[in-house]
């Protein structure tokens, strides 16, 4: 059951570039938490018709109200309305929407996030109770964020940037190959960033013979299923919905050349 | 809520009120029915069927603009076959009227759909003729009269005692004149506007937003179009009309409806806020409840030209 | 200001920049030049022009709707003696373009406008085909291509060294049907969009908003409508063309560009803040010298279809 | 010449069902002041297209900011926007649009407001340094605003109420009618309210002859003059526009019967 409420957001503050928000959902955790990488759908002002989504981060079932933290960079238009609300204001929010991963708390798993594809690779470090090695990578230092809540939660965090201006110099994916070749005890790869590195990572997994996880992102209408506007093209030719199938999808399911 | 009777009738067909969800903003209703009992719609277009299923267009489909979205889904569907096992008995578990909404490439596609649904019992069915028709070279039937006449005629002749509306396209000069086509061909039902043709473009990549290039327009930005069509289309017809394109609160609903509407869809405003039909319903309740009427579709066709 | 040359030739008529105001809601200058030197525009489209002076319709002649407008103006305007003798001298001691916007009823008063506008020596004449033609019925000029095209075969004739901009109503089927009718009978460039026609209603009143019930829709909510028409006209013609439509900040009047346009014209934003056509010259400058651009004329016709 | 600036919020209290604002407007009164009577265009938030024109209550030059007063109702969504906002908090505006009243400040004028007509009047009462004779109206005595106003500069100020809970019982033509026959040196009439009042006040004083100039109202645009769509229905057929011909017209130049 999903549920659309005003939700307060009882803390803000600057995450490098981005915004960390947390705020009091109600219930909205308790009704509708399926697994990290489920994804919130935002109204943005009364003059933006379309919600944004925007991925949990990290979340928790609280009385009275549940708390969810979500981390966001502005990239436009609506997403500078949202960082332009303050502590205490209200916000719209449509939830949980999408499956997220398919994961076992006891497993052992890979997670790779590159730039604001971090944040939702933190729920699953929580979810998986200090187990997994996380891989953070981005263009230089100051776009690795959350390093420190990873360090807490996984058993390993390991950081790549473009530029060298932290760990590995380079894009996850070398992580990724050199951490699957050491350490063959992994239950899985699962990954949140944008396409080419998901399509990077993706082939790494494979090689090993890791199943590999994907959280992708669409354009949105209606968030819910509905409107069917979310399209991912799949590798067999069908077309599957990122709101509703997703956002996150088998990395084998896709089709990587659309 | 006001004490004011909400039902209406459109060609035949008694809603217990006038709000219904436009075709392709609603699925088949699952999702939404997560939200709010289905049982307090007025009817439920479905989203738009083709004979064989589709995996409709690529993305993005989707743009923002000012107070509207573009769209480009293309038809995506499982077909009608699909639609009538998997999808009519869950809508049928609710206490709302279901109209299914069709596209067909030939006026015989048209035929096989019609009869098809009609056989499975939906309360009616909803000729869209936006889409292009591949025997005249790709000229979407709803730009002319007689390519709409000829798919309204098809339709009727095999949809038995279903009721058949049909669905125009804003996309025209003279609306009026499909209109009257579609009348005069048996179409017992008008519903419009569909979606105005347009196009938004990222200006640092240069590219359409829309994998498409052009979409369909629709929300409130349309509403001042759809309101002109429909007051245009009830003075050249006699059929009623199913107002639709841009409502998003009670009052738009009304304007659709003073100005010649039976009732009304709800389609993009479902987007920002799922609860919008109930609400628009119920604004009507109270619009109507405060002019006095005793019953919302009162409102119908009641405009004051000066 | 970013370095960037914002100079655009527009059928032979160089402007200092691409940003001209629209006509019919820049009267004839005087008002806006209490806000900013009209030099600072690439040029002024003045209110439209009849051959003899008209009163316009009776008011309410304005409308708000979602991020739009309505208006049913109706050309009051002094005529176009009254404009030779009393508005031009104004016009002219600004270093900007003046373009003249006429209608008529019947296709030869557009020629005797075009001939006085000639002698008069203004920069351009933009022939307005958006109103409805007497001798034909009432039927818009503008939506018939054999109409369309005659108006713009006298208008040419008389005009002399003059350049003709037809600017067309989107209130059509196609749009590329139109351009083509009146690129073929020798416009030297095209305009658009016009308003696109629609209606508000009061629901207390239940009376139209308008006195004339139906108006003309301008505004933010049509700009995707505009970019969509400059895309396929672009396409269809090789004349210039200037786009409008809903433009109220650079990146608007870029999407215009990239579609096709030459250069643009700012209207409704206007009412909301005088200082609108300086704001998206300035926004266009950044944005084409953020794209690393030498010029904005650059962005012309480059957008980058899927 | 006009101006458009941010203007602020200096105070702002209710006046019977009316919202009293006073602005800082920077030099625009006196770049602008020509007589009372003149009015603001207002931006109502971004959602909204078209400014609101409210007249001018009263206004003066001040170092370094000018000050100028509204009063206005709420009617629909612009005073809606309007009303919310609060002190300090800065406006839009654009000003002074029109022409205002054509009177002179030793004149004697015999003012005539009803309902939400009554501010534009207590200008010309200011201006006229105590002289003139106020007649306010409305439908109720909650509707009779800035009485206490009027009583300090005005001669005399004299009540009409359609219910008769303030003063006379009945409408203001019926005191304009009194007063003109009672005393014959006024300069003229000078009325600002709904159109069928107007309509009656312009019907009297023409009886007895005194000139009379009425302040009407038409939707607009610009605001300014250029967009024609605030077109008023003059009795030789011709059209003036209401944001730059008036919005005070003489009463005799009016269509009555448009
Ligand atoms: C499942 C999912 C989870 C996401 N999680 C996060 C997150 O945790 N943190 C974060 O910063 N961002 C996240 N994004 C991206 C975020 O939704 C966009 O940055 C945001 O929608 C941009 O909106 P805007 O108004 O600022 O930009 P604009 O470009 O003005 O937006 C215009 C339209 O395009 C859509 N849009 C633009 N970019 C994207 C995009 N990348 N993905 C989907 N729609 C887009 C907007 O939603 C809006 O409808 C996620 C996207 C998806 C699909
Ligand atoms: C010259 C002039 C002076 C005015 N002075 C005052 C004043 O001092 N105090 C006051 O309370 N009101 C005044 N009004 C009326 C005021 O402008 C309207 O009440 C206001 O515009 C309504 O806006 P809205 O958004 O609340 O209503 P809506 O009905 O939502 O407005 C929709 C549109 O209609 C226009 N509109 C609606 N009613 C009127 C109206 N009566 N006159 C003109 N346009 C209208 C609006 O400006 C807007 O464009 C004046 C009007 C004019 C023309
Ligand atoms: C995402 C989306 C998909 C649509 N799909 C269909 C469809 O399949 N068949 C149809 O007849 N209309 C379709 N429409 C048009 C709507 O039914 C409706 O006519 C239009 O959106 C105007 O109403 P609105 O402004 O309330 O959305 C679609 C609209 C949207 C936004
Ligand atoms: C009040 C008003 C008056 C107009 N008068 C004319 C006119 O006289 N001639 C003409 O060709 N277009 C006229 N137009 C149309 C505009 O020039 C322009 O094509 C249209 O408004 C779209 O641009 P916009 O959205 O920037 O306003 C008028 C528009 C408005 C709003
Ligand atoms: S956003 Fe509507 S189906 Fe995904
Ligand atoms: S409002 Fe534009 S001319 Fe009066």
């Amino acid at each position: 059951m999903k549920v659309e409420r005003e939700c307060k957001i009882v803390s803000k503050e600057q995450v490098g570039d981005a915004v960390y928000m947390t705020l009091e959902v109600g219930d909205m955790i308790r009704a509708s938490f399926r697994a990290p990488g489920q994804f919130v759908h935002i109204r943005c002002g009364e003059g933006l018709l379309l919600r944004r989504p925007i991925s949990v981060c990290s979340c928790m079932e609280d009385e009275p109200d549940d708390l969810l933290s979500i981390v966001f960079e502005v990239r436009g238009e609506g997403t500078r309305w949202l960082a332009g609300r303050e502590l205490g204001d209200s916000l719209d929010v449509l939830g949980l929407a999408g499956n997220g991963f398919d994961l076992k708390p006891e497993g052992r798993y890979l997670l790779v996030g590159g730039g604001i594809g971090i944040p939702p690779m933190l729920g699953c470090a929580q979810y998986t109770g200090g187990r997994a090695t996380a891989i953070l990578g981005g263009r230089s230092r100051d776009k690795i964020i959350l390093e420190d809540f990873f360090r807490e939660d996984c058993a390993k965090v390991l950081c790549a940037t473009d530029d060298g201006s932290l760990g590995h110099h380079g894009f996850v994916d070398a992580l990724v190959r050199r951490e699957l070749s050491e350490d063959r005890g992994y239950d899985g790869v699962l990954a949140c960033g944008p396409k080419p590195m998901l399509r990077n990572v993706a082939k790494v997994a494979e090689e090993f013979g890791i199943p590999c996880q994907v959280s992708m992102e669409e354009r949105m209408g209606c968030g819910v299923g509905a409107c069917l506007v979310c399209a991912c093209d799949m590798a067999d030719g069908s077309r599957k919905h990122v709101c509703k199938d997703g956002p996150v999808f088998d990395s084998r399911e896709v089709d990587w050349d659309a | 809520m006001p004490d004011v009777n909400l039902s209406v009738t459109l060609a035949g067909m008694t809603m217990k009120n006038p709000v219904v969800v436009a075709s392709g903003t609603f699925g088949f209703g699952r999702e939404y029915s997560q939200f709010f009992d289905l049982s307090e719609l007025g009817g439920i277009c479905a989203k738009g069927l083709t004979l064989l299923p589709r995996e409709g267009n690529p993305a993005p489909r989707i743009a923002e603009t000012p107070m509207g979205i573009l769209n480009s889904v293309g038809l995506q569907n499982p077909g009608v076959d699909a639609f009538i096992t998997e999808e009519l008995p869950f809508l049928r578990q609710y206490d709302t009227k279901v109209i299914a909404n069709i596209s067909g490439n030939t006026p015989e596609e048209y035929g096989i759909m019609c009869e098809k649904l009609a056989g499975a019992g939906v309360d009616m069915i909803e000729v869209n003729i936006s889409c292009p028709n591949v025997k005249a070279g790709g000229l979407a039937y709803g730009t002319r009269p007689e390519l709409a006449a000829e798919v309204t005629h098809v339709a009727k002749a095999h949809a038995g005692q279903v009721p058949v509306m049909v669905k125009l396209s804003p996309n025209v000069t003279d609306i009026t004149e499909i209109a009257r086509a579609v009348e005069g061909a048996g179409a017992d039902a008008i519903s419009l506007i569909n979606t105005i043709r347009g196009m938004r473009i990222d200006v640092n990549t240069r590219r359409p937003i829309l994998k498409m290039n052009t979409g369909g327009l629709s929300g409130p930005a349309v509403l001042p179009v759809a309101v002109r069509m429909v007051w245009e289309v009830a003075q050249a017809v006699k059929v009623p009309i199913l107002g639709m394109g841009g409502v998003s609160r009670g009052e738009d609903a009304a304007q659709l409806m003073l100005a010649g509407a039976s009732a009304v869809a709800v389609g993009t405003a479902l987007f920002a806020d799922p609860y919008t039909p109930l609400k628009v319903r119920d604004g009507l309740a109270v619009l109507a409840a405060g002019q006095g009427l005793a019953a919302v579709r009162e409102l119908t066709g009641k405009v004051l030209p000066w």
